[in-house]
């Protein structure tokens, strides 16, 4: 989880989650109002920097977090780059202004939502959807699940650490045994360790309603108004960039 | 006096048909620091259940304060407000994965305005020594930092009465040391606080009273310093006397340290003994 | 495999925003009224959706290699019903975006229809018709996880086929196209998925 | 002699880029009986992870009679079948439903025939005493008994050396006695054991080796008795004295008991007290 460990240790960590929001927003729309490749490439490029350089995520760790998507986006514009008809497969240029489009239209849009979610702790924007209004069952399934991940993959690793221990994973097919074994192990607990929480969350008046603390963000009004300046800001300059 | 709690012959029955408590009868009375003995097994956890009102008896009755306790929605809130606990495993315990947000899980249950949540929030976690960590993620933290938060998280309902399961499990000798200078601050400040152990040397550091389990009853209850002279009754529950204790009956025996004051630690027998030699 | 962030145009992302918005707001009533009658069943979600985001987010060793995989889905449909795994499998996949950057918020709809609305039904329907056809349960399950996981990528080909039609053969042209790259990968880890998840419907029903 | 493991200069780095080990150097030798001493967070179970191949050092070497740990998949086999590991937590190692299965599971994947298979997890079972509950769900176990089928399962695969993370942990005293005679059995019978602890009383009584684990790094190994003098390296690996050691001193310098045999309890010293009384 890089995702999460750069969002606790970013410059913007304590900054309102509603700035950040505003501004991948506006990231997002600029994005998907722009027309032409060179301008997406550059407000992907910019989106990047903002996130390097202003919220200081380690560029390693930008990239690494990069790579998966970038599999998919490699495997799918070649897919769109060949055609396919009755002489078989084969490569069809006249593609390559709409796949180049969407490519650099996703990396400017993944760009966007990286400058949120490498800055922004998950809680942070938990309470973000709080206010938005999200529904009640949602928002409580969403606390539980994000404190229940590292709970459960705690266990996860220990007992597949246990089962390597005793060559659990010297071949394939015990390899799949201890698998199954485990996949088992952690479902039974899924029912043990809610009826266990349920009990702690009784023993301190649980009545039904997950309450917590909403956040305070001191600063909240000034950093909204710097993001809606500066989303606004990349809007224009898009739009302007396209008209050049 | 009345006591704080009081149990009289309660039976707990498993799902399965065995006895986790079986007549057990014992009175927790106020400002005084309780320790709750006895073997794996026992019943220790099963009885602290019961005393917050999460599990309830299937023959007997608990008071508080004189009164049976009264398990309708209002009453039960009413009782956990009194009387929080805190459990053996962090991870059973902890709700949300933002250390400030856990801790005010309790307090926003008993209706409390945000204001006063935030105020015995920080309080909370002064008390414990996490204040500092108070945005951090949990899962970031130490199974000790862990084990400080879950007690702010009921610190901050401000209870009468504390319960904690096997408060000492896992922590090294350090941490065990200022969790029970923590545990000392708190009864001082007039909570009366209940421990479950089976390390009758912490028990017999730490507590005024103690209450051995064995079986699912509670087979002695009373001060500290009458109950571990009787090793009859200490060996049912699984325990062997305080080590500073026996010491010091062969050292006071050969007339090598005073008869008085009975050492509650094997520390504070080698001070004296470094005091007679000096 | 789910659409990453973006890559859908803005009229498609939006559109299966609006498709798959009412399935979430009725998964959610439905458990929203669950939950009042069984207020005890919120942490069961809770630790649902947890151990389904790890089984889906997990590279697991030596067996399916690197990739992601929906087996959480299969398995959860199977112990929580379908209808919970609407709900369930929407908070699994928006914190597949916001913690993995898999998938992403503007194709978040397309992916909740394929993965959390198709998948899990598909798994559930054939589990069900298997059972009643007198099928042995573990090859009920094995297929009903099997099939659940290959609806899911055949879902998400045609949403890009309908996205990127192919500009000789169309829609047609570009779902095989599309089809075709993904089962490479797919269909294997489609056929690990159906037997993890019987391995571990057998061990469970001895623990 | 050759040490049966070697560790030199071993660096473990975690995820986030902090250290788990730095530069710990240390060799187990075959037939004696070690202990792993250090606070919390020192690097005791990270340490063991590598004894046993399941973390690979980020710098410095391991080294199995001499020659450097072989990392392939089958150089990892044959070494966990000689270095058998048992985790701290019951729940985590015992995966199979019941108690024979799960002690199963090691020899199994070592790939023997089913009637040898049956032989060892018969002597295992026997040697941690769980026989008779070969056929038992293991939910249903005690913590004490989940404890001891999680020592056959590795036992079963009859290694010759056996790692203990914190076996102690969580027992209650006469469960930490039959414990500890079981290790001494195990020692006696020939394996090597080496145990991770932070209850200085404990290593005392049991270990003949001693090695001090504090940052990451161990800063002091050898012979139980030698380490145990230096409170200044012990102060380091967050331990004080034996209590056992530091009340003989006391007594023996007024001349009440003997200087020799130093005693490895307080029990011990308690006994000998009688004695010179008697």
């Amino acid at each position: 989880m890089q995702i999460e460990a750069a969002a606790q240790a970013s410059r913007w960590r304590d900054a309102t989650p509603t700035a950040k929001a505003l501004f991948a927003l506006a990231g997002m729309t600029a994005a998907a109002c722009a027309r032409q490749p060179a301008t997406l490439a550059a407000l992907a490029g910019a989106l990047a920097l903002v996130t390097l350089l202003a919220a200081r995520v380690p560029v390693r760790l930008y990239l690494a977090v990069l790579l998966p998507p970038l599999g998919f986006l490699a495997v799918s514009t070649l897919t769109m780059l060949v055609a396919v008809d009755f002489n078989g497969p084969h490569w069809n240029p006249a593609a390559l202004p709409l796949a180049s489009m969407t490519a650099l239209r996703a990396l400017a849009m993944l760009a966007a939502l990286l400058a949120l979610t490498l800055t922004t702790p998950l809680p942070q924007l938990l309470g973000l959807l709080r206010r938005l209004r999200v529904p009640e069952p949602l928002l409580d399934l969403m606390a539980l699940c994000y404190r229940m991940l590292f709970v459960l993959r705690q266990a996860w690793d220990e007992g597949l650490a246990a089962q390597s221990a005793r060559l659990g994973y010297s071949g394939t097919r015990v390899a799949w045994r201890s698998l199954g074994l485990l996949t088992a192990r952690l479902a039974v607990q899924v029912w043990q360790r809610a009826a266990a929480l349920d009990q702690a969350a009784q023993a301190r008046g649980y009545a039904g309603t997950l309450s917590f603390l909403p956040a305070v963000y001191p600063q909240a009004r000034r950093q909204n108004t710097c993001a809606a300046i500066a989303g606004t800001l990349l809007i224009i300059a898009v739009l302007a960039g396209e008209r050049a | 006096m009345t006591a704080l709690i009081e149990l009289r012959a309660v039976d707990h029955v498993y799902g399965d048909g065995g006895y986790g408590l079986r007549g057990c009868s014992l009175a927790i009375h106020a400002g005084r620091r309780h320790a709750l003995l006895g073997a794996n097994g026992a019943g220790k956890t099963t009885l602290l259940l019961h005393l917050n009102g999460l599990l309830r008896p299937a023959a007997g009755t608990l008071h508080w304060q004189g009164a049976p306790f009264d398990y309708s929605r209002a009453g039960l809130a009413a009782l956990r407000r009194q009387v929080g606990l805190v459990f053996q495993n962090p991870d059973r315990q902890l709700l949300s994965a933002h250390v400030e947000e856990d801790v005010s899980f309790g307090p926003l249950n008993l209706g409390l305005d945000e204001a006063t949540v935030r105020r015995r929030v920080a309080a909370a976690l002064d008390a414990v020594g996490m204040r500092e960590h108070a945005q951090r993620p949990v899962h970031h933290l130490s199974f000790g930092q862990k084990k400080r938060v879950c007690i702010a998280g009921v610190l901050a309902m401000e209870p009468a009465v504390l319960l904690l399961d096997e408060p000492m499990a896992g922590l090294d000798a350090p941490m065990q040391e200022e969790l029970e200078e923590l545990l000392g601050l708190l009864a001082a400040g007039g909570v009366t606080v209940v421990v479950s152990t089976h390390d009758i040397d912490f028990a017999w550091r730490w507590a005024d009273d103690f209450h051995l389990m064995a079986g699912g009853a509670c087979i002695g209850s009373g001060p500290a310093a009458a109950l571990a002279a009787q090793s009859e009754l200490l060996r049912a529950a699984g325990q062997r006397p305080p080590l500073a204790l026996a010491l010091h009956e062969q050292l006071a025996a050969r007339g090598i340290v005073p008869r008085e004051p009975v050492p509650r630690s094997v520390d504070a027998l080698l001070r004296t003994l470094n005091l007679e030699t000096a | 495999m789910h659409i990453m962030e973006g890559f859908l145009p803005p009229a498609h992302a939006l559109g299966w925003t609006v498709v798959s918005l009412p399935f979430v707001a009725w998964g959610t009533r439905v458990i929203g009224r669950d939950l009042r009658a069984h207020p005890e069943r919120r942490m069961l979600l809770g630790v649902a959706a947890a151990f389904t985001f790890l089984l889906s987010a997990l590279k697991l060793p030596s067996v399916t290699g690197s990739s992601s995989h929906p087996t959480g889905v299969g398995l959860g449909a199977l112990l929580f019903g379908p209808m919970a795994m609407i709900p369930v499998g929407f908070v699994v996949l928006l914190f597949q975006a916001l913690l993995l950057a898999h998938g992403g918020l503007t194709t978040l709809g397309a992916n909740v229809f394929s993965m959390a609305i198709v998948g899990p039904f598909v798994a559930f329907g054939v589990f069900r018709a298997c059972v009643g056809v007198g099928l042995g349960r573990a090859f009920a399950v094995f297929l009903g996880a099997c099939l659940g996981d290959l609806t899911t990528y055949v879902t998400t080909s045609a949403q890009l086929a309908w996205a990127f039609p192919d500009a000789v053969g169309g829609f047609t042209a570009s779902f095989v196209k599309f089809a075709g790259i993904f089962a490479l990968t797919q269909v294997p880890i489609a056929i690990s998925d159906g037997l993890l998840t019987m391995l571990a419907a057998n061990a469970m029903q001895r623990l």
